[in-house]
């Protein structure tokens, strides 16, 4: 302890050598023995951060999981759904928590529409095909919201500020969209596991050849799918409008962490995503508290890839949604 | 290199020529440097450039008006830009003020010692892309530009700055923060009125303190709060070099990552560590995530303050922040504004573009007034005689808060300077040096 | 027999001679050397420099190259691989740090980048072979190694952190301008240099393919299980070529550090960077020899017309490009270079249903 | 050796003493579980030079498993494999195919986008780098089984007899001292199946062994020297033909279990 206590609070700001790994950890280390007031707080803030990634990460998951397509539109979809809510907040004055169900409705329809133009009919070509595909929406969705609303920032004039509990800070925006997230993911577990087009995913998802076999409408069954996976991506970019400005360009800078969450979670796995998404954030956050730059971010790819190695099926992978 | 004597095309088939003449250009000075290693340097450029205002007939831009018939009827700034991607919200908002420039130069009768030649601006998209920070100068400059300017990126303004020098046509920075474009590189026709990161960070540690320290407030430590990109880090590397010059200790650094969605454990962070002053340096959006956190947590430093953060210099964003943003101090190339012209151009600026004439914007302006105050003063648009106006130039009428604008022989202004702002009632205010502030510090 | 016919078969007897391929190639890179003076010719009052300047001629061989360099890997042995710009941006790196912080000349520097990346490559292929990662999780495992390193480097002091590196003068290496510098005054050099490089790597590529090496690779693609029965080892020959495939990928970042002057992690390690590596093989035809440079003068020509014809509105070209990046994957799954074959199965099919035979 | 034990449990004629040359494959006791569910269970066997051995029993008896384990698709759990008096039990795939032992598949798993005769030439490369030569054995055995016409066409536009032929020769071409052969009949039409025994008997002329796991029981009785039969995991009988069929086991296991699939 009294070794442990000499490095406390006099650590070298991103100096060489090996004390820039190792003193964090340390103190690390220091702060939880001392129960530092602070630990709280970032715990606080690393499950809301994870919230808000996990929610971003849903309609991947459903995706990825059931068709097996990396969606590089996801991170368009992201950003139709923040802009949706602040059209309809700043034309029509729609309340933004209303604005965000609107969104899953245009992104069901545009993700429907979507992947008939342009998953569906290579849905059977090389995976990379798809991988393209999908980054050409992409670009065409990002350019054309520029065009149409300017590459400004944009903000829906919301200011939730945040609770205080007993000296730790709770941003409203934020809670809100954790919340939302959870509400989803329930909802769309109850979805998978409660209905009858629930099961037809499901089954599709474990085996689409058997699938077929069994009569289910794959096509179909593909497309609810997209629709389903752009509707949460709209409610995901919907409740980051919440809290963020954003500008065409936003939802890009979430996709990386959301394929992360994917694969953590284990594909096509909602409470995989949503722990995935907790994992990530609170990383994020310690590793932002603690480590200089943005280190914490060598960490995430570390987990991300020791996990693809060890376990890719996903911490909450194997068989089924 | 004939290229330039037949081009009578129809504007719609403009612009897919226009890469022609670019080209040509560059494989006829290959093909000096090739053949003859030694001689491509500087006569070429200059013949090739003149011959393109004489022969070049082919100006029907979108962005334009007018042709040239002789080579002393309008002169070219060429724009480089990103007008399209992630960088776009202040490309267009410079490359506007570059046009603006030009539009007032035009009104008040042109170039007197061209007889009024009016200025022409002619815009390229470098979508913030290095690739084509090149590419863009040379079409540019294929279709007649005389001098240029850009790029807001530093990687791109280094690949656009390479092809100018390698021309020998001058090109003045409009913003480009990085000190190594013009470090060390000994270019001849590179300029940048903008004061350089190392600039900024050091007039932040000159200046801010003192302020504070003038005004009766004691600011010992500091907590940085920096994007960690390129431009972040150069700064933060800066200040680690001269805040402890000025009795300023850092006692925390907390890094941003581009695109980050909240500014929490930064926050906290700074919390934790409780220095005087928190110095940010960010993007617009960057100082937004601060504040927001900030007030999320209950949380401000007696000083909070800016390097460079385009944050807290932005009228537009200082509103979006609201209340909270009032008192901020940051440090930035700032406009003049003691004198009139300063409003006259900003009221102008929003009039015709509907856009906010950032500090950033401004920057772009002078940049502007920088080119055409050169051509005036070279009476021809010949590039070496615009170059050699340049290297003369004392420019004073610009509404820049810093002196006359003069390079040195690196190229960077002289008398470059980015006094210190503060956010009073919700509106951005130079409050230090004395000779431009406008209001006075309040802590 | 129609004339056609009579071509085909002309043109087939050509196809058969042992020396085609050196015949077809040398022809078709003493195009791509006249390339730079045929664009400047004037037809019609047409040139094609419209569309291709000396820089966009340079950038499309760029990108022909490191697409040649990554089709050897994930072209032939099927691993597809999303982070190829790890290897870009190490061979970039390499060059930069040790020219301009040991003065040690661009071409050492390149070699040592195309070592440090060939080893990155048997370690990414060490662990995702080992574990036997296929498919998608293969290519998101590429991508995080390649975020990896950016990351890395962009909180690492040593290496200039986020403000990376500008390369030095030749005088500052005891260089002067010229090839010896990996330097020169004007574009045409660097046009035949990248050239050069592309011939090298069309060369290996071939080369490989038409060994055993090459055949091995395709099995693995084709059923790694099926390959292994008959004597493949397959986790080796994967190695070999990400091994290969990332040497070469690091040469091309040497020379892009080298021409553009100044990299930093956001631009060699930039996410879509890892897209443009790949891009040009996907759309000219994966697995061919042909088909990464044939798809990167499609692919980055394109991009260069959009952007300079679709001027009015900000953004509208990257619609544009999005637009024709979906059609070409949609009605060309197998590549650019599948047109011919496709064009003569229903040349075939049109005539075999016309009746004939 | 392995054999002995089971000679001993079943009272047919002392094949041991009449097997013609040395024992090139030998499963000692050979065991698979997956994922706790035992598949295989100290199977024991031998394959001798020359000799066509045929393995069968009902669906689900560890045939393929067994083949698996041998090939070296997956390490067995238990026992050990030789393979020319070799150890090979720990091997990879491609290194026991180097030493001599090759398979096909029960679903054929040509490499579609190569043409036929570059399949064959995977197998080739086995002895020889050098292209011309690998084309050479690879044409010899796509004539030997009469695919030599169709070399330039591409695998995966094969029928499935011509895909059985292409994968046959694509195993010969490594010119194997053991061939595992995995209901490579099944699917084919008569004279299909007439012209790959007669393939079989042409393999074992020229001295390699035959494993062979084939439902088509007339074939198997008729070609067969010895006949290996596996029920649920174990190894029920061995022997000749004729005895393999009168043994009570053996008659159990197929009318008692899921039924003859011949």
């Amino acid at each position: 302890m009294r070794l442990v206590s000499s490095v406390a609070l006099s650590l070298p700001l991103q100096g060489g050598g090996l004390g820039r790994f190792v003193d964090p950890f340390v103190q690390f280390v220091i702060d939880v023995v001392n129960m530092e007031a602070v630990l709280l707080q970032l715990l606080v803030f690393g499950l809301l951060l994870g919230g808000v990634y996990a929610l971003t990460a849903l309609g991947l998951t459903m995706i990825f999981g059931v068709m097996d397509v990396i969606n590089f539109a996801h991170g368009a979809f992201l950003v139709v759904g923040m802009y949706t809510v602040w059209l309809a907040s700043t034309t029509v004055g729609l309340s933004p928590f209303l604005g965000i169900p609107l969104a899953a409705v245009v992104l069901f329809v545009l993700g429907v529409v979507v992947h008939v133009l342009t998953v569906e009919p290579i849905i059977e070509a090389p995976q990379q095909n798809q991988l393209i595909a999908t980054l050409g929406v992409l670009f065409i969705v990002q350019s054309g919201i520029e065009i149409l609303f300017s590459p400004d920032p944009q903000q829906v004039s919301l200011s939730l500020g945040s609770i205080e509990l007993g000296g730790v800070f709770v941003p409203r925006g934020q809670l809100y969209a954790l919340l939302i997230a959870l509400g989803t993911m329930l909802a769309v577990r109850a979805l998978l596991n409660r209905t009858d087009l629930g099961r037809r995913i499901r089954g599709t998802a474990n085996n689409r050849e058997g699938a077929r076999y069994v009569g289910i409408n794959v096509p179909r069954i593909n497309y609810l799918t997209f629709g389903i996976g752009a509707a949460l991506a709209g409610i995901a970019g919907g409740s980051i409008a919440l809290f963020q400005r954003f500008d065409p360009f936003t939802g890009e800078t979430y996709l990386i962490n959301a394929f992360v969450i994917v694969i953590l979670g284990g594909l096509g796995s909602f409470p995989g995503a949503f722990v995935g998404g907790l994992i990530i954030g609170l990383i994020q956050v310690f590793g932002g508290y603690y480590l200089p730059g943005t280190t914490a971010q060598v960490l995430i790819f570390l987990l991300f890839i020791g996990t693809l190695l060890v376990k890719p099926e996903g911490l909450f992978g194997g068989a089924g949604a | 290199m004939g290229k330039t004597t037949k081009s009578p095309f129809s504007s719609q088939r403009r612009r897919f020529i226009k890469a022609a003449g670019a080209t040509a250009l560059t494989l006829g000075l290959a093909g000096c440097a090739s053949d003859d290693a030694d001689s491509g340097g500087e006569s070429t450029p200059s013949e090739s450039g003149g011959g393109d205002t004489t022969g070049e007939s082919t100006q029907t831009e979108g962005t334009t008006t007018g042709s040239s018939q002789s080579s002393v009827d309008e002169v070219v700034i060429g724009s480089n830009h990103p007008l399209s991607g992630s960088l776009a919200a202040t490309g267009v908002g410079m490359s506007n003020a570059i046009k603006l420039a030009a539009m007032r130069k035009n009104e008040e009768g042109g170039i007197e010692s061209l007889g009024g030649a009016q200025v022409k601006v002619i815009e390229g998209d470098n979508q913030g892309a290095q690739e084509l920070g090149g590419q863009v100068s040379e079409e540019l400059l294929s279709e007649g530009a005389h001098v240029l300017t850009g790029c807001y990126s530093s990687p791109v303004t280094t690949a656009a700055t390479q092809v100018a020098e390698r021309q020998g046509v001058p090109f003045v920075i409009s913003i480009a923060a990085a000190d190594n474009i013009l470090e060390g590189r000994g270019f001849d026709y590179i300029y940048r009125p903008q004061p350089p990161a190392r600039r900024l960070a050091s007039d932040y540690a000159d200046l801010v303190p003192t302020v504070i320290r003038d005004n009766g407030g004691t600011v010992e430590t500091a907590g940085l709060f920096y994007i960690n990109n390129s431009y972040g880090q150069a700064i933060r590397d800066s200040l680690r070099e001269f805040l402890p010059q000025q009795n300023v200790e850092i006692v925390a650094e907390t890094a941003l990552e581009f695109g980050a969605s909240n500014a929490n454990t930064q926050v906290s962070r700074l919390r934790s560590a409780d220095p005087d002053t928190v110095i940010a340096t960010t993007y617009v959006n960057g100082g937004v995530l601060l504040a927001q956190a900030m007030q999320d947590q209950s949380y401000r430093p007696s000083y909070l303050s800016a390097c460079a953060s385009a944050t807290f210099t932005d009228d537009r964003s200082v509103r979006d922040i609201g209340d909270f943003a009032n008192g901020v101090m940051d440090n930035n190339y700032a406009l003049n504004p003691t004198i009139d012209k300063t409003a006259e151009v900003r009221s102008q600026f929003t009039d015709n573009y509907d856009q906010e004439f950032s500090a950033s914007v401004g920057m772009a302006y002078t940049a502007g007034e920088v080119i055409i105050q050169a051509i005036e003063n070279a009476a021809s648009v010949d590039p070496d005689d615009i170059n050699g106006a340049l290297k003369e130039l004392r420019y004073e009428d610009h509404i820049s808060a810093m002196g006359p604008i003069s390079f040195n022989d690196t190229g960077e202004n002289e008398n470059a300077l980015a006094p210190v702002n503060q956010v009073q009632d919700l509106s951005v205010k130079v409050v230090y040096p004395q000779e431009y502030a406008e209001a006075q510090p309040q802590l | 027999m129609s004339s056609l016919d009579t071509v085909r078969d002309g043109y087939r007897s050509f196809d058969e001679r042992e020396d085609a391929p050196v015949l077809k190639g040398a022809v078709g890179f003493g195009l791509l050397a006249a390339l730079p003076y045929i664009i400047e010719i004037d037809v019609a009052g047409m040139e094609l420099a419209a569309a291709l300047s000396l820089k966009v001629l340079i950038l499309t061989l760029i990108y022909a190259y490191t697409a040649q360099a990554w089709n050897i890997m994930s072209g032939y042995t099927g691993q597809f691989s999303f982070g190829h710009a790890a290897f870009f941006g190490i061979g970039a790196y390499a060059t930069q740090a040790l020219v301009v912080d040991y003065a040690i000349n661009p071409w050492f520097g390149m070699f040592v980048g195309g070592g440090v990346a060939a080893l990155y490559g048997l370690l990414i292929g060490f662990l995702s072979f080992r574990f036997n990662l296929r498919g998608h999780y293969f290519a998101l495992a590429t991508l995080a190694f390649a975020e990896l390193v950016r990351f890395v480097i962009v909180n690492m002091s040593e290496l200039h952190g986020a403000n990376g590196y500008f390369k030095p003068f030749p005088r500052d290496y005891d260089a002067a301008y010229g090839l010896l510098a990996f330097q020169f005054e004007s574009d045409l050099p660097y046009y035949y240099l990248i050239l050069g490089f592309l011939l090298v790597v069309t060369v290996v590529s071939w080369a490989v393919k038409n060994s055993w090496i090459g055949l091995y690779f395709f099995a693995i693609r084709e059923d790694e299980r099926a390959a292994s029965s008959v004597g493949v080892p397959a986790f080796r020959y994967k190695l070999l070529g990400i091994a290969i495939s990332a040497f070469f990928t690091a040469l091309g970042g040497a020379y892009w550090s080298m021409y553009f002057n100044t990299i930093r992690p956001d631009t060699v390690f930039a996410l879509f960077k890892n897209v443009e590596l790949l891009l040009p093989a996907v759309v000219g035809g994966p697995g061919t020899v042909v088909g990464p440079i044939i798809g990167s003068f499609i692919v980055t020509p394109m991009s260069e017309i959009a952007r300079t014809s679709f001027t009015g509105i900000n953004g509208l070209d990257r619609v544009i490009y999005g637009a024709f990046l979906i059609v070409i994957v949609i009605y060309s799954p197998r590549g650019v270079v599948s047109w011919p074959e496709r064009g003569r199965a229903l040349y075939r099919r049109v005539r075999g249903s016309g009746g004939e035979e | 050796m392995a054999a002995d034990s089971e000679t001993s449990r079943e009272p047919t004629e002392g094949e041991t003493g009449e097997r013609a040359g040395d024992p090139v494959l030998e499963a000692d006791g050979v065991g698979k579980q997956f994922a706790g569910l035992r598949a295989l269970e100290d199977v024991d066997m031998t394959v001798h030079r020359g000799e066509i051995v045929g393995l069968i029993g009902p669906n689900g008896a560890g045939k393929t498993t067994l083949f698996n384990c041998i090939s070296g698709t997956f390490p067995p759990s238990e026992g050990r494999i030789y393979l020319d008096g070799q150890e090979i039990t720990d091997l990879q795939a491609h290194q026991i195919a180097r030493r001599g032992l090759a398979r096909t598949f029960q679903i054929t798993r040509p490499l579609e986008e190569l043409t036929v005769v570059e399949n064959a030439m995977v197998g080739a490369h086995i002895h020889t780098r050098r292209r011309s030569e690998a084309r050479e054995i690879a044409m010899e055995q796509l004539a030997f089984v009469g695919l030599a016409d169709r070399a330039d066409e591409e695998a995966g536009e094969l029928t499935v007899g011509a895909q059985k032929r292409l994968e046959l020769a694509r195993a010969v071409a490594t010119r194997p001292t053991v061939l595992l052969l995995d209901e490579i009949m099944a699917g084919l039409t008569p004279s299909e199946s007439e012209e790959m025994l007669g393939l079989f008997r042409r393999l074992r002329e020229r001295g390699t062994s035959l494993l062979v796991i084939e439902h088509d029981m007339k074939a198997i009785m008729k070609i067969s020297d010895y006949v290996k039969v596996l029920d649920n995991g174990r190894s029920i009988a061995f022997g000749r033909p004729k005895t393999v069929v009168e043994n009570e086991a053996v008659i159990e296991a197929y009318v008692g279990g899921t039924g003859f699939d011949a």
